[in-house]
Formats: structure tokens, C-alpha cells, sequence
């Protein structure tokens, strides 16, 4: 197996889908001569040509807007947002439009697109570049919601994301397209929908996803220390979301702690504990617990960015305060 | 205010023969009937939600028709009814769907502002003001990339001119030539608001250069003269994928929307333009020039009327939607059922299956 | 006491400021000639004028963006969005300008800024225009967001929002503004961040704010006939969110169902039931139920619809289950 | 792509005397040597983030500092050091702000992307790109409302002009006829993407009939040229609520930030440019036209550089902020601790106390 970067597992997906489909075609800002502003896409324009490797000005939303009209027409686009910072100004395409065409068309067109690009805080960007959309987008019905984690998944997800018949946000992450891992020499899929394990065990399940993984798997290291067992699920698909996986962990830890990328409040964290709550209450041996972002703007400066993010102590106390709660 | 006489010059005539005006009349009036026996049950409360008629605007609806070639695509706002009618559209399913009736033209699920009918040409009716413009530029965008030939016409009211949307769609259709005509229905008012309160020009049209579109700008008043200057448009976009952009002048007789009395305009000024209603001018013409007599006018209203009240009394006999309809479409659950969703040739992946979703929430 | 409607009540709180400060101005499409879409503005235009009564075109990033530099300047803008389904082309403005720039300026710039109008269904105007955006506000900090569901909330609670020093989301709803009650003579003022008990009860809290109100109520109404008494608390405010009012009642009654007009996932909802559980989870006894739209798109036509809103008798069920759950 | 020697021809050499052009040069050069130590802060790992360099464009905000009047206001994007030098921030502060201080110009909050300076006039560095240019028509409309006098410079790439927001503070300043200039600094390029892939249009001036702006534009090769140009526009902003838009064509000779090493342009083409950089022909003619010793320009370098390093080492010393302040403004809690936030006149009713938040969320 080779052993691949995130953003070149990233792009063996979109180049085995471009290679398969000729409908798919990506568009977005820098993706075809500069390569790419994360060097995603580096290469494809040079192997593809410029209708299929699409350099866009500075406009989101006309551009979402194109790809939206483009696969109601049987194309098949991957939209590029340089971050997804920048896609708050094409809200109004990816709800009204991507979430909502093959709905309110009844069926009579259909919306193969992906939207993806890297989403959450990256490192000292201050807080117009440090946001996480998961949340927002995963509160919209019509829309998959999918957020990646290592090298493995983002290649088999982006694949699955190119096939799914419906609009997909695909989060990636600025500081974890270096992040390296094995990927089988075959082609594979992997579906959306289905959260993975990442690390068993049987004393407190933590939930996380995208760059709340790393974090995760450190407090759990961190607890081991401690006796603490965790089982880490990597959720994957947000929207929608593999509660069967979830729930059988819960199910066996009676514990857990939602890691999470994102602002608390109405957060996709929030989600979960709301749900686990609901359909798990009489398993529960102590609340749900989440650690996310503190309710911030998120601020430059190292240190103070560093205390807003969760951290591996954070979220290891966290674990310690659900693993010793008595009912 | 555009003034209905003025604007330009009084084009020479355009040639036709009574046959044909018979028929573009025709398919006008089937417009006017529908929308006002659509008006009338929405004041007995079988319609719903915002109602927008096209009252006063047919001859665009009617002269697009003429110049769309199977294949091309028209693009429109919420004020969709006129297109679905002229494009072919079965008026029996457009009012079923005005009702909310599972016959409807989309089951019931989007109502008079989002008729869509892909057997016919109609992509749509778009109710986020501007939001369908770069939509529409994707369309072409298809178009180019497949180089199947064809066209997307794509209407919006004066009222999208400010709105960004409309100006990214623009920019990115004139950037990479896409095959794409752009008409404005400049019907004087967006909701109360009169162009003059929201343009710094009365001139739309001064926006070609920043794009680099053909523009061409016509009052209104006779639907030969609107089908001339819009083949022209689709010409240029067809065989020089050359985007045009066209604002056509015209007057909506009724309120922005059923609930819209209309009292920020002086009746002198409706009046005026009632004048040239093109409806009334062709009727008018018929009468005159072809020596239609009133009987046979009132011969072919009757026919129309018959058809739209056909339309009602099917929409009211109609069932609700069933209520697991409401789940229905929300996601593509079998791609094979949907022609544009195929496998490329020579797949050998098995497709992914994906769970479906809960009402409950992700 | 004067009995008003919801409309009267806004527009009275509006003229009431406007008069008290000259600073206030409000801004949106049809505002002014037209006296506003629902009328909320009317007369406005006619006693102040076009400075303070602004029309615009449509534009909403635009005027949003310019009521945000106008409110850096000094001035106290409340800007209307026709419905906050058309706010979404100014979500970039919102997020990134409104609820950012005192944070980022360091206190140099003050944002006292209202964006008010209705949110959520009305009745059958299918799904573009029938979103309810309670969740994506709330998610982000740096922003108010405040919910009115009768005439007194809304004069009190507007007035408030127009002289808090922050930006403030204010959400109305179309089918309530004839819905009448008393409002005071004499001016006076709710503060944001209170939540209100509107019906006392022992048995089960109902947590609700907005077009959740009426049907919670009613629900209440339905669970008297069945011995059931409950609590209605109205969160009015819901960032910040007044969780002391809510936890009070939760701890009293130890049962809750949240009603909202909002989708599921990841709504407010889910942060209340997130937050209850997170903090009260040795309270409870019974999981925090949620009642809201059903996770779709909204359908046009009538039958549909009312099947996707949360209906009374939906609601009295779920207040039945919690009642009668057993741990 | 604008060619530093086209565009339109040579104006007549505007007059200036030595100490004119000596202060001038003087800003200039500040701001190009601020920018080199922070180059190297960067690559030393003392500086993160995002850091866009303004060198090769510092003829802007010097000529705009120029025109300003007391109360005038300047928006900009994220390239903003520039602005805030020439405005006259404190060096220390800015720099301390790119090294994440809590001495920094916003307290270590918004870095470099996010410099604000409300006492030199400076009302912010903006980083969604276009998203600044409806907020600076709203100061316009505030001017206008308050009938202050002011003016507001907005700053913005090339980049900006196919963005909605652009387009909507556009339309918005020329309808409402705001006091307002809006310059686009064409520096050629958006990261890595030229004008030409982006614009159907070369001459980014053609805009202004849309908006009714008055336009102007210019190769920036002379500070003076470029403060004549900006003080036009300016008084027709101040003294007939005239909006104008300016193409300044200009270049930067760095990548787009640190991290763009600028593969996407030839050698030659940059080597053209440089030999039209302002900083360098005001050094030539400081040197051949006005006679000033190379030894009296070394010692005024030698002075800017020690200012900018004492800046460097500022930076370096100052403590990083205190924890609690990441809590801080997010929300003001005490509304008479801003002068702009006092009540009314008068005012009876006393203030709202809010609940202030809680970092667990709502
Ligand atoms: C972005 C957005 N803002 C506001 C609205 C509400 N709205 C619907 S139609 C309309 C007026 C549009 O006028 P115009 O574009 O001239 O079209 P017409 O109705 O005259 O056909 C407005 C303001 C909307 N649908 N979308
Ligand atoms: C809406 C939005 N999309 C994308 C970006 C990412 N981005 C930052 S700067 C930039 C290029 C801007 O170029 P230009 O406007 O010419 O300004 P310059 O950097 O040349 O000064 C891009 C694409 C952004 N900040 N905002
Ligand atoms: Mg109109
Ligand atoms: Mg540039």
C-alpha cells in the first residue's frame, strides 16, 4: 500500500473520477494553473485542459451557481472553496438551490455535485478565516454532509461523493492535507453514511470527526494512562449520520464525549448529544459532555487561539469527568 | 418610468399573415385566461401561498416559444406560470399545482413559484431574486461542455439588476462565452418599487460592456417584433456563443402578487400602457387589418376559456399528495430512475449505497 | 392597556426609538412607499422621512453591508430583511462583518445594529421561503438573537435590541403579526437574555420561543385534559440563552420537551436539549423530547405542510411520553 | 495585462519641490522596509497566519494620506500595513499585532489581515474579499445622514470586481449618491489568477456608467500623479456627493502572501514593472533632479530602517495577550465605555443589562 498525503489522496480521487466520468469537472478559484491554493489539484489541469479543470474569478456564489446549473444539466461538478470561510457569500446557492432543486422539481432534475474545500480553524488566521461550517450545513435537509480525517477516508469518500446522485459538502481540513497515511493500490469506495471506529475500547466513547480525530485519539492515549479505556468513532458523514455505530458504542461504554472542530452552541456536537440523550437516556451513566471550540470569535494571537481550540488535556479531562460521574 | 410610446423608433412593421397572428394570439390569451381564472380561485381560497400573474407580459412567454429549438432551456423567476403555458406545459397539472393537488406539475411540492417541466424546455421558476442568473450560466456552461447546441434563455425582472447574483451570473457567462440569452422583463416595478427608486440609470441595458454581452432593448407591443429581436439573441448564442443580454419594457397589469393592491401607480398610467397591451393590439389587429369577425374571436375566447376551466375543474377534483410524498425526492435514492444519473460506459464499481434519512434529523 | 397587533406592537417600538433617537434609521425593501411588506412600517416614511425610512433596491448583502458601516459610524440602523429566507445572501455580512468586527477592531468599533423580519413558514410558500434560521444565527458568536411571539414581547424586546450596543437577530413571524394582546401605555423595556414562563406547571417543562409558542400552549392545553400540568417557557432570547429560567423549571418539573419551528438537526433545539442533559442529566427523568419540522424540505401543498410543522396533538404526544417514561 | 508604460499618455510632470517629494519618498520608503522586516519575521517563524505585502503599491496610501481630511475614513482589504503607516499607526503597534501581541494594533485579535486604527482614520483591513465595499458605503451613508463631511476611501483589488458584494456597495453608492471614492488597486494579479482570466473587459473603469460614477485611472508610477488623481476624486465625493471610481494600475512585486512564490509571471515581466516602481523612480529623481547625496539617502534609510527594527524588536519584547482577553469584545458590556454608543439626549428610560455569555455555548 502506498502510503499518501491527505491532499494527494484527495486528488488520486478526483483523478481516477475524472479519468472514469468525463462528466465530472472541477471548478473553483486557483484549482487549474496555480495547481491549487492546497495543491489538491495539482497536476489535473495540465492532464485535463482548461473545460475540465475550471480557474473561476472571485464570485462563490456564481460559481456554485454554474456548478449547480451545470449538473441539473447531467454534469457531474466538484466546486473548489479556496476555504469554506468563503462560502458563507454562496449560502444562498448551496440552501435554496443545491439542498432544494431535486425536491422542488419533484424528481425531475437531480444535483450530482460536490462542494468541497477546507473548513475549520487552521493556524492563527483570525476569525473570518478560522470557521466551521459543519454545523450550518448540516442543519439543511437535501444536502450530505461529509468531513475527513486521514488519507484512507478521503479518498474513499471523495470517490463515493463524485457518485452520490445528490449534493454533497465535503470538509477537508488546511492543516491536515499533510497528514499521511496508507491507501490501498486498488480502487475502492467508501460509502457515506457510516462512521467508523477508530480506536476500540470499552470505558467511554468518544464521537469526534475531521480535525477533532487527532485530538480524540491523543486524549484517549492520554486516558490510557489514566485506566481509561476509549473507544474513538470517527463519525465521518455528518448528514446523514451512522447513529447505529454511535449507538452500539454508547451502548457498550455508557459514557460519552462529543470532540468536535466547530462552535458549540447549535453545533452538530450539540446534535449528537441530543440525540444520544433521546434514544440512549436509560443507558447513560453520565451526560453527554462535548468539547468544542469555546463560543468565540476565534482570535490570532497563538496563545489565545491555542485556548479556544479544544485540546487533548481538554477533552482527556472531559473523559475523566463522564468515566467518574455516578448517577 | 419608460413611456409605452417611446424608447425608440417605431420599428417597420413585421410581415405576417393571419395564421400565424391566430396562433401567437391564441397562446396569449391562453395565458390571460389561465392567470385569471388562477386569480379567481385564489380568492375563493383553493390557491395559496404568493401568486404572481403574468398579466400583461404573455407576448415574451409566447415569442420565446417560437425561437427555442428542441433542446434549448428557458430559466425563470416566480412569476413562471406564462412560460410553462407557452413552452407546451399541460395547464391541467400547472393549476393542479397551483391548488397543492398531486396531479400538480411538481406534485404539489413547490407551488406557483417553482413550476418546473423538463419535458417541455421549462428549468424552472426561481424564487430567490437573482439566484437562478448564474444557475441559468451553468445550463450553458453544460451546453459548451457537451456542445449539444443548444440555448438557455433565462428571464428576470428589472428588480434583479442590483442583486449580486445576477451580477456574478453575468460576468461568468460574458467571461467564458457561454451560450446564454439574458432578457430582462422590465415591467416598471419591482413589488411597489419603480425602477427609478432602485437604478441609478433608467437604461439597463449600459451593464453589456462590463460584460461583454450583445444587448438589444425593445418596448413591448407586438410579439412578432419581441420574437424578432429574441431569435436574433438566440442566434448570436447558438452559433457564436455570444451571450446577449435583452431588456424587453413591458407593464404587469395586476399587483406584484395577489395580495399587492397596486396603489403606488396612477391609473392614467396603467391606462396608458393598457393601451398597448399587445394582447389587446393583436386582438385589435385581427379585427381590423384581418377581418376577424367578433364572432370568431369570441369562438376561439370560448375555446380557451373551456381549456383553463378544464384546468380548474381538474386541479379541484384532484387529490392532495399522498402524505409520504412530503419524504419523497428530498434524496436520490435509485439513481438508475433517473436518465441523467447512468454509469459512465464500462463501469465496473458497484454503486454505493447510502443510508436514507430520518425526520428526526441527520 | 391598549390590545395590539404583533405589527402594531413592532411598529410602535420603532417609532417609539426612532423618536427617542435620532440615530435610528430603518432600511429594507418596501419599508418606506409601500409601508412594508406586512406593514410593519407603516406611516413610517411619513413622519420621518426618507433618510430614516430607507427603500432599497434588492440587495441584501448590500444594505446589510451598509447598515453595518452606517452603525460603525454611530448610527443605530434596524435593518428589515423582507423574510430572513432572502437574509441568506447576506450571511457573509452577518457572520463575518456584524458579529465580528467589534471583536476584531479590539472594542474600536461598536455594531448597535437590529436585522429584524420574519423567519420560519408561514403558510404554503413551499421550501425556499419557508426556512426558519434560528439555529444558523445562534451558532455564531458575536451575535443576539432574539424570537417574539406576542405583542408585548415584541414592543418591549424590539425596543430593547435597537438600544443594545450589539448586533441583534431579531426573527418575527408573517402568520403572526395580527395576533393580538395587551401591550402597556407606558414605555418600558424587556431585557434580552430573559426567558419567560408563559403558563406555570408542575408536571413537564415545555421549552418553546416563536411560532412554537401558540402550539405548545395548546398542547399544554390538550395534557390538562389528560391530568398533565404543564410548563410553558417561552426563551424570547435565544443568544444568550437564559438556561437558569429553563434549568428552574426542568428541576421542578424533571421532564422537558422542546417545541420549535425550526429543523432538527442541529437546530436550538438540540443545543437545549444538548445543555439540559449536559447539566441536569441527574434531574431528569425522562429524555428531553424535541418537537419540530420534520427533517425535509417544505412542501407547497397544505396536507403536507401541516404534516412537517409540529402540530398541537404532535406535541401533547410527546409531553404524554415524557410524563409517563420510567427510567 | 496592463502595460506599466500604456495605458494613456504621460500627464505633464506635476510640480513639487524636494522637501515635498523628500517626506513623500520618506512614507513611501517606511512602509517598503516595514514590510521587508516583516518578510523576515515571517520566514523566522516569529509571524504566522496570513501576511499579504503591500510592496511595489505604496504610492497608494502614501497620495491618500495626502487628501484626507480630519474625520475622512479608509477601508481596505487584507493588505493593509501600508494603510496604517501612512495614516500614521505606530509601527510598534503594527508590528506587534502580525506578531500576535497583546500590544498589537487590535490587541493580537485580527493579525495582519485585520489591522484597524480608528484614531489615524484607518477603519479597517477586510478579508472576504469585496465584502468591505457595501460597509464603506455604509460610513457614506453615515457621512450623508450626519451631514459630517466626511469622505470614505475604499481600497480593493482587482480581484473584487466579479464579486456580488462589489457590485451591491456599487449600485448602493451611486444611487444614493454617497461621498464616497472607490480606488481598485490593479496590481495585475488575484493570488495567482491575471485580470485577463478573469474580466471580460480590460479597463475596469467601463463600470462606471452602471453606478453613474465619475471614473478615472492611472499607471501609478508617481506619488504625486496619484495624489492629484485621488484629490479630484475626493472633492467630488466631499463637495457634490459625486461617488468615483479609480484604477490605480500597479503591481506587487511579492506573491500574492508569504507563502505564494509567484511562479505564474515571468522574470522580464516583473523586471518591467520594477523599473516603473515608484519608490525607485521618487529615489532617482530625489538623486538626479533635486541633487541629494547618496550618502544623505542611505542616512535617511538608515533612519527608517532603525525606526521599522525598533518596531521588529517591539514586537519581539511585548508579552502575548492575557488569557481572559479572548473573551473580550465579543460583546460590549458596557455600553458607556464607547463614545459612540451614549444615550439620546435626555433619555429617561434607564440602560438594558444583558446576560453576558457563556463560553460552553448560547
Ligand atoms: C433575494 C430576494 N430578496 C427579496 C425577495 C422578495 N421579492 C420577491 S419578488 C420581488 C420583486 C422583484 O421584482 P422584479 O425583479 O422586477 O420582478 P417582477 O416581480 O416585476 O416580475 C421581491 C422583492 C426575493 N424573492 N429574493
Ligand atoms: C470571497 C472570498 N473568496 C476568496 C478569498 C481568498 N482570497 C484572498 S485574497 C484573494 C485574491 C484577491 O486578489 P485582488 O482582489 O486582486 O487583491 P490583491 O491580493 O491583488 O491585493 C483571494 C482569492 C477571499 N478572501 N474571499
Ligand atoms: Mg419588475
Ligand atoms: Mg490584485
Amino acid at each position: 500500500m502506498a502510503v499518501l498525503q491527505i491532499r494527494e489522496a484527495l486528488r488520486a480521487a478526483l483523478d481516477e473520477e475524472m479519468e472514469r466520468d468525463v462528466r465530472v469537472f472541477l471548478m473553483g478559484e486557483e484549482v487549474g494553473h496555480y495547481d491549487g491554493a492546497y495543491k489538491v489539484s495539482q497536476g489535473l489541469l495540465e492532464k485535463y485542459g482548461e473545460m475540465r479543470v475550471v480557474d473561476t474569478p472571485i464570485c462563490e456564489a456564481g460559481f456554485a451557481g454554474v456548478g449547480i446549473g451545470a449538473a441539473m444539466a447531467g454534469l457531474r461538478p466538484v466546486v473548489e472553496f479556496m476555504t469554506f470561510n468563503f462560502s458563507l457569500v454562496a449560502f444562498d446557492q448551496l440552501i435554496n438551490n443545491a439542498a432544494k432543486l431535486h425536491h422542488l422539481s419533484n424528481g425531475q432534475f437531480t444535483l450530482p455535485i460536490v462542494f468541497r474545500g477546507p473548513n475549520g480553524a487552521a493556524h492563527m488566521l483570525s476569525s473570518t478565516h478560522s470557521q466551521a461550517f459543519d454545523a450550518m450545513l448540516s442543519h439543511v435537509p437535501g444536502l450530505k454532509v461529509v468531513s475527513i480525517a486521514t488519507p484512507y477516508d478521503a479518498k474513499g469518500l471523495l470517490k463515493s461523493a463524485i457518485r452520490d446522485p445528490n449534493p454533497v459538502i465535503f470538509f477537508e481540513s488546511e492543516v491536515m492535507y499533510s497528514v499521511k497515511g496508507e491507501v490501498p493500490d486498488e480502487p475502492y469506495l467508501i460509502p457515506l453514511g457510516q462512521a467508523d471506529v477508530k480506536r476500540p475500547g470499552g470505558d467511554v466513547t468518544v464521537v469526534t470527526w475531521g480535525q477533532g480525530l487527532p485530538i480524540a485519539l491523543r486524549a484517549a492515549e492520554l486516558c490510557q494512562a489514566d485506566g481509561i479505556d476509549c473507544e474513538v468513532v470517527d463519525v465521518r458523514t455528518l448528514r446523514p449520520m451512522d447513529l447505529d455505530t454511535i449507538y452500539a458504542s454508547v451502548r457498550k461504554t455508557h459514557r460519552a464525549v462529543v470532540v468536535a472542530h466547530e462552535w458549540p452552541t447549535c453545533g452538530v456536537s450539540a446534535q449528537l448529544a441530543a440525540r444520544i440523550q433521546a434514544d440512549l437516556l436509560d443507558e447513560l451513566d453520565a451526560p453527554v459532555l462535548r468539547e468544542t471550540y469555546e463560543d468565540v470569535n476565534m482570535p490570532y494571537a497563538e496563545n489565545l487561539e491555542r485556548l479556544v481550540i479544544p485540546s487533548a488535556e481538554r477533552v482527556r479531562d472531559a473523559i475523566l469527568r463522564v468515566a467518574y460521574h455516578r448517577i | 418610468m419608460s413611456d409605452p410610446e417611446g424608447a425608440r423608433p417605431h420599428a417597420p412593421p413585421i410581415p405576417r399573415t393571419k395564421e400565424e397572428l391566430l396562433r401567437l394570439y391564441r397562446e396569449m390569451l391562453r395565458i390571460r385566461r389561465f392567470e385569471e381564472l388562477a386569480a379567481r380561485a385564489y380568492t375563493q381560497g383553493k390557491i395559496s401561498g404568493f401568486l404572481h400573474l403574468y398579466i400583461g407580459q404573455e407576448a415574451i412567454a409566447v415569442a420565446t416559444k417560437e425561437v427555442m429549438r428542441p433542446g434549448d432551456r428557458v430559466v425563470t423567476t416566480y412569476r413562471d406560470h406564462g412560460f410553462a403555458l407557452a413552452l407546451g406545459s399541460d395547464p391541467k397539472a400547472c393549476m393542479a399545482e397551483l391548488f397543492g393537488k398531486k396531479t400538480g406539475l411538481v406534485g404539489g411540492k413547490g407551488g406557483s413559484m417553482h413550476f418546473f417541466d423538463r419535458s417541455v424546455g421549462l428549468w424552472g421558476g426561481y424564487a430567490i431574486v437573482g439566484g437562478h442568473v448564474p444557475v441559468a450560466a451553468g445550463h450553458a456552461f453544460a451546453s459548451k461542455y457537451l456542445g449539444d447546441g443548444a440555448v438557455t434563455f433565462c428571464f428576470m425582472g428589472e428588480g434583479a439588476l442590483p442583486i449580486g447574483a445576477t451580477h456574478e451570473g453575468f460576468l461568468l457567462a460574458g467571461l467564458w462565452k457561454l451560450p446564454v440569452v439574458y432578457v430582462i422583463e422590465n415591467n416598471q416595478y419591482a413589488m411597489g418599487t419603480p425602477l427609478s427608486r432602485t437604478s441609478p440609470v433608467d437604461d439597463l441595458t449600459v451593464r453589456g460592456p462590463v460584460y461583454r454581452f450583445v444587448t438589444d432593448r425593445l418596448v413591448v407591443r407586438d410579439v412578432f417584433e419581441v420574437r424578432e429581436h429574441l431569435a436574433r439573441a438566440a442566434r448570436r448564442a447558438r452559433e457564436q456563443q455570444q451571450p446577449c443580454l435583452l431588456e424587453l419594457v413591458t407593464y404587469r397589469f395586476r399587483g406584484h402578487s395577489m395580495s399587492d393592491p397596486a396603489k403606488y401607480r396612477t391609473k392614467d398610467e396603467v391606462a396608458r400602457w393598457k393601451a398597448q397591451d399587445p394582447l389587446h393590439r393583436h386582438e385589435e389587429e385581427l379585427r381590423t387589418t384581418f377581418g376577424v369577425s367578433e364572432e370568431a374571436l369570441e369562438a376561439l375566447d370560448d375555446e380557451v376559456v373551456e381549456e383553463m376551466q378544464a384546468a380548474v375543474d381538474f386541479a379541484d377534483a384532484s387529490p392532495p399528495p399522498d402524505p409520504e410524498e412530503r419524504f419523497e425526492h428530498l434524496y436520490v435514492e435509485d439513481p438508475s430512475a433517473h436518465p441523467d444519473l447512468g454509469p459512465p460506459p464500462g463501469d465496473d464499481i458497484p454503486a454505493v449505497t447510502v443510508r436514507s434519512f430520518d425526520p428526526k434529523g441527520a
